[in-house]
């Protein structure tokens, strides 16, 4: 118990909490333990920011996260390559179920837009919001901004709570004081379905609640130390379709519900699936005017990962 | 009147009694003093009338009320002690010597009176502001004392109280008990080592034995029966049982005697005693002569000699006047007066050299 | 509101929750510390192992029972508590009453038992002996109050659970560090921190300095 | 692995990380706190506060600069430390040493300076005279052990930032308490506290039952 | 030969000085007393010769070796200290006396028997596994000293030594003490309140006051310096200087003197003293007699009367007989005698009534 690696070698995968917290890594650690016994998979959970900190300053070989923005940053700073695109799911607004704004059943932009206004007709509290630069966090600021209105404006009003915290706290205080809020699906279905929160989910998916998760291998030649091989072994074996039936498959039995969908079936089929135009729109960035689920300057080595 | 009194007290730690029945009457105003070897349960016996120990069994009067199991507190109230070892508060002379007096809820210039006088009284003024702790041996015990007495609670309970004094501080201490006794009718209970102070102090004794009492009883009686207790087959040298008769005469406050021993003798000596006592008189006090001699000296007598010790640097020489007397003189006075065994001789000692007891 | 003013009143609301909560712990916790001490009874032993154990509380953990028992439908939701300082208080004082009750156990345990004997025969009553020896002992207890204080202003888990890090509520020291972190707003967390350490290194090290002073004002 | 399995691996884990944690602090923080303890120098209040005001060192603010320290382009990554039990075990003994200085100190100042004069009047070179002055305040000092021990293993940061909740590896009742409790998974969270809590209430009865045997095979 | 030698040694506490310039020689295998008031600086004189308090200032020289400011565990090593307040480490009175021992690095068989040799010298058998902290005053002290003494370090400190002692507890001790002192030459220090062991224990004497060694030397000379500071200018009865002849001769052990006075006048005392002397003759202690008296007391004095005064219980009759001496007797023998002024009388005392100093 004092944690020998006993010879084995160590691939540290730097990811973020919420995507931890919902136990599908664990289940693709055992099976991809089982298969590659002399490999011990390390997942370091933590914020969006310290998560890539930590694959900054080496201390990860790959990272795990679901913020296009953050991941193109990391990318551009050179530190990042060979991003793949694993999974999608849909955020979701949560709130009680009386739904005092009466959002149910409308899109989100509309959803944030009446309850802007029934907030600002209210001087209680009716809206949580993380604040902490996580991935759901980034997102909810794109829906405002989407919505048309300006989240650090919007912060400042008394109907905003902030509360600066996880997301399966932030569903707790939403519980408890009656306000809705922006979760992630996978906490919001296990907090759900454990009855530990009290709150429905209110809006449709739609394209503006997209949820894309990559993984991206540390570049070896920015970042010394860094164990490029096994990284992007470990994301081959995540891209292969054993894996990505794994990740489809999480959560059905528990929560009738997948927490995740299979990406990596989307994006190679290109179909014109709507599904697939989100991604694309919402996960690809862009170079020199085409998009790329990884522009080609950021490829290294020849994994076979890409079609275009 | 008695203000405390123990029946059959028993107390002790852990579960080991150091007190193993203890019947004793404390009189209201007397010193009584303690006196004991180490261990026998003189200190106990004090935190026990102090309220600080509770009794196993047995009973615990004061004043009428038994306060045995509970109501210790009365005891804490009434009766103060001064511990074996000195403690102090750490914090300084004055405000240790303040404490009693301000959680009795004295007015606080009444406090700074009391407090400067009872330290002037023991010469401790000046260690005002001084800690406590900070302190050599004696000034401590000063402190631990005047705490007490400023108290003025109507018992005190002194652990050796003389210990670590020098010769004057002692005299004070003696002297401030003797007068809150008499003044202030303040009963004092107070175990010591110093047999001269018990004596000279205490107006009873009591000898404390393996968590008894062994005896009881006024200074000089005491220790009469604990000397012969002691002496047991042990000769002691000119010791003899009289009838004591005080003769009152103007002339003496002192105190004459006139003694009537065994076979009709009569000795005179100094005190204040009637009835039967035990007398002796030290061979060394009595002076040998051929012939009678009117002199001031009050006791003069004819005997022959019945034996001539030589011992190394003195001769015992044991006369027969009725009683046998044994005279310690020097070789040289025996070879001057040529004194013989059978020889009729004048033995002469002063009223002042018969100890009576 | 500026970042500085915002540091002022995160820092001014961890040390009122957090000085709140060591006040209250002192409260309950001195008195049974002064009993454990003082009292000769059978199972001391065990009572003064209990207490060192529970100093072990995750905080976690704590916040997340508590959590349970002032939720809404937690049988102390009528409260109506969690979410305000008032819960972080309660939380952290149940936090540290094992830590005040053991280090004032075993510095009352360690007063010269005469000084306890000294108070009594000089005519104080029970309550009056154990002020003495408590007060011969205000090193320990300062210790006791500044160990506890300095456990409730550094834990996150309860703060976080019952309060919920609400900007210009809850928001304490440890959960805006936690958050910058999370940010990764590294530097930011690490100057937080310094404020922390700055502000209890002063409280601290003026206590140590007036220890003496208190002790006078003791004997006032 | 069952999960009994695994607890019991956790808790194994734990016990060994922060009780060599405590251990580490004890061989450091000792020493000076003897010497604090029995030294009488100028600004000896200034260093008795300073570490009083470190016991408030919050442990996420703590994990982070020892991550920045250990990490590879840390100044100290060369050590390979981190996300090992050992990178925890540091940062927790760095976390506990001013609560072991703080209370030893303490304890040590109660003890009667009688007793150091005792031991070199009868021959006792200084180090023995320091020796019999911690015998007369084992009490103390295991209370110092214990209270530092309990704060090591009820820590989340450190071991969080430092060892990162590796299953197998670096996963410790807190950091499990800490990811059910995110994950929801309230009874075993709970249930993990209650272990966490049941082994150190264990240990703490034994150690305070068995002090008295400790003092007297101290003085064997 | 000078095992420790003092030079205007100076300490204290907090800057404030306690010893003020000490200057003192100790001889090896000498027992010295120190007396003086409480808070002269006896026991700090007593840390500081222990090497547990450092001097300020001046030179402490240790066996030739200047050990003032460095070094200072050599004397912690060759002298023990027992302190005036018993203290004890927290275990058994076994391991507290064993303790000295045991960090000496001597054999544990030799420990068990020196620790079960010494706690039966001091009355301690049977209290072994008890704990030292939980005994009585005097059970304490005596541990205390056993510990001490079962180091058998060449320089014994005392500090009160007989405080809280019953009599036999402080006989045994003065024994032990005399016989380290001369069968292994232990050099024995000790300070005490105690004038009468002061007296009959130490080789020599020395007085502190305020800091300072004021007087030191034989007991007698000390107590007599002592007693004439101390009488200042109330008068003393009967105290004269004479020149001493010390008288050898076989039959006396105890000494035998002959003392000329001013005026040619011869009286015969005890003692070994040659010399300068100032003796006191006690009026109690002479007889009046009309007519001369062949005695065993050595001195025997025709005179006259020149004055008679009655105090309360007992009158003074100043008789000239060379010198002018004064006797105490009762009103009552002066009666029978039928003295009156003018009248010649005959005063006679024993030799042992005379004190020299
Ligand atoms: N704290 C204690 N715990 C256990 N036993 C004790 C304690 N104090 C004293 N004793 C024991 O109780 C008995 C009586 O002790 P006490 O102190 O009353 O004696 P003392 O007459 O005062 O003796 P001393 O003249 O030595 O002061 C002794 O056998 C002693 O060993
Ligand atoms: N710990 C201390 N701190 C400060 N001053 C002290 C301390 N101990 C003693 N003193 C002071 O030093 C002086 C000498 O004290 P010391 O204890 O040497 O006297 P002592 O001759 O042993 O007296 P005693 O007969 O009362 O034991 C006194 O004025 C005393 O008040
Ligand atoms: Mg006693
Ligand atoms: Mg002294």
């Amino acid at each position: 118990y004092t944690g020998q690696t006993l010879g084995k070698s160590l691939l540290t995968v730097s990811t973020t909490t919420s995507l931890f917290d919902t136990g599908v890594l664990d289940t693709l650690k055992t099976e991809y333990e089982a298969s590659h016994p002399d490999i011990i998979l390390a997942f370091i959970s933590a914020g969006t920011g310290i998560a890539i900190t930590h694959a900054k300053n080496g201390d990860a070989d790959l990272i795990l996260v679901h913020s296009p923005s953050h991941e193109k940053a990391f990318m551009d700073e050179g530190f990042g390559v060979n991003r793949k695109i694993l999974a999608y799911n849909f955020f979701t607004i949560v709130g009680p179920s009386e739904d005092p704004a009466n959002i149910s059943g409308v899109d989100a932009s509309t959803a944030l837009s009446r309850i802007y206004d029934y907030g600002q007709s209210l001087n209680s509290s009716i809206w949580v919001t993380r604040d902490d630069n996580s991935g759901t966090n980034s997102k909810e600021k794109q829906l405002w901004a989407a919505a048309g209105f300006d989240y650090e404006t919007i912060k400042e009003a008394d109907w905003l709570v902030s509360s600066g915290t996880g997301m399966g706290a932030t569903l707790r205080m939403a519980t408890e004081l009656e306000l809705y809020t922006l979760s992630d699906i996978g906490t919001y279905l296990k907090f759900f379905a454990d009855g530990l929160i009290d709150l429905q989910q209110l809006v449709v998916p739609s394209e503006s609640l997209l949820n894309v998760y990559s993984a991206i291998a540390v570049n070896a030649s920015r970042v010394e130390g860094a164990r490029f091989n096994l990284a992007m072994d470990f994301i081959a074996w995540l891209v292969d379709s054993s894996a990505q039936e794994t990740i489809g498959n999480f959560g059905l039995e528990d929560y009738g519900q997948a927490l995740f969908l299979p990406a990596v079936g989307v994006i190679e089929s290109q179909t014109s699936n709507e599904i697939y135009g989100w991604i694309r729109s919402y996960a690809f960035f862009d170079y020199d005017g085409t998009l790329y689920e990884c522009p080609p300057p950021w490829r290294e080595g020849d994994y076979g990962l890409y079609q275009s | 009147m008695a203000i405390i009194e123990l029946v059959d007290l028993r107390a002790g730690y852990d579960g080991q009694l150091a007190l193993k029945g203890v019947n004793l009457e404390i009189d209201q105003g007397e010193i009584l003093s303690l006196i004991g070897p180490n261990g026998a349960g003189k200190t106990t016996l004090l935190k026990t009338i102090g309220g600080l120990i509770s009794p196993s069994s047995g009973s615990l009067v004061f004043r009428d009320t038994d306060i045995t199991d509970t109501n210790r507190e009365i005891l804490r109230e009434n009766a103060t002690l001064v511990f074996q070892n000195p403690v102090h508060f750490g914090t300084t002379v004055y405000k240790n010597v303040a404490y009693g007096l301000r959680i009795r809820g004295v007015d606080e210039s009444d406090v700074d009176k009391r407090v400067k006088e009872t330290l002037e009284l023991l010469g401790l003024s000046g260690f005002e502001s001084r800690n406590a702790r900070k302190l050599s041996g004696g000034e401590q015990r000063r402190v631990s004392l005047a705490r007490a007495v400023a108290i003025d609670s109507s018992i005190l309970l002194l652990d050796e109280p003389g210990a670590d004094l020098d010769l004057e501080s002692k005299r004070i201490v003696e002297e401030t008990l003797r007068s809150l006794s008499k003044d202030r009718g303040t009963t004092v209970v107070m175990a010591t080592h110093d047999m001269f102070q018990a004596k000279t102090l205490a107006s009873r004794i009591a000898t404390v034995q393996d968590g008894q009492i062994e005896r009881i009883g006024r200074a000089s009686t005491v220790f009469r029966l604990e000397l012969e207790s002691r002496i047991g087959d042990h000769p002691v040298l000119n010791r003899f049982r009289a009838q004591a008769v005080w003769i009152e005469s103007d002339w003496t406050k002192g105190g004459h005697l006139r003694l009537r021993l065994e076979g009709g003798l009569t000795l005179e000596a100094t005190g204040h005693r009637d009835g039967d006592v035990t007398i002796i008189i030290p061979p060394e006090d009595i002076i040998i002569s051929r012939q009678a001699v009117l002199s001031s000296a009050r006791n003069s007598l004819k005997g022959s000699v019945i034996n001539i010790e030589a011992s190394n640097s003195s001769v015992l020489l044991t006369v027969d006047v009725g009683i046998e007397l044994v005279a310690q003189i020097t070789e040289d006075s025996l070879k001057r007066l040529k004194i013989e065994k059978g020889d009729e001789v004048f033995v002469t000692f002063k009223a002042s050299s018969v100890t009576v007891y | 509101m500026t970042l500085a003013s915002e540091i002022v009143e995160i820092t001014l609301r961890s040390l009122f929750v957090s000085g709140f909560a060591a006040f209250i712990a002192t409260l309950i916790g001195l008195p049974i510390g002064v009993l454990v001490g003082l009292r000769k009874f059978r199972g001391r032993p065990l009572v003064k192992g209990v207490f060192n154990g529970m100093m072990a509380m995750p905080t976690v953990a704590l916040g997340l029972i508590l959590y349970l028992l002032f939720s809404q439908t937690g049988p102390l939701g009528f409260l109506q508590l969690l979410y305000s300082p008032y819960a972080i208080i309660v939380g952290q004082a149940i936090l540290v009453v094992p830590i005040m009750v053991s280090i004032t156990t075993e510095t009352i345990e360690n007063v010269d038992p005469s000084i306890r004997e000294l108070a009594l025969t000089l005519g104080a009553d029970e309550s009056g002996a154990r002020a003495a020896v408590l007060r011969e002992s205000i090193g320990g207890i300062l210790l006791a109050s500044s160990a506890s204080f300095s456990r409730a202003i550094s834990e996150l888990g309860v703060a976080l659970m019952l309060g919920g890090n609400i900007v210009g509520l809850t928001r304490i020291l440890t959960t805006a560090i936690a958050l910058e972190t999370a940010r990764g707003e590294v530097a930011l967390g690490i100057g937080l921190a310094v404020v922390l350490l700055v502000v209890m290194l002063v409280i601290n090290v003026s206590l140590r300095l007036a220890e003496k002073r208190v002790r006078w004002w003791l004997w006032q």
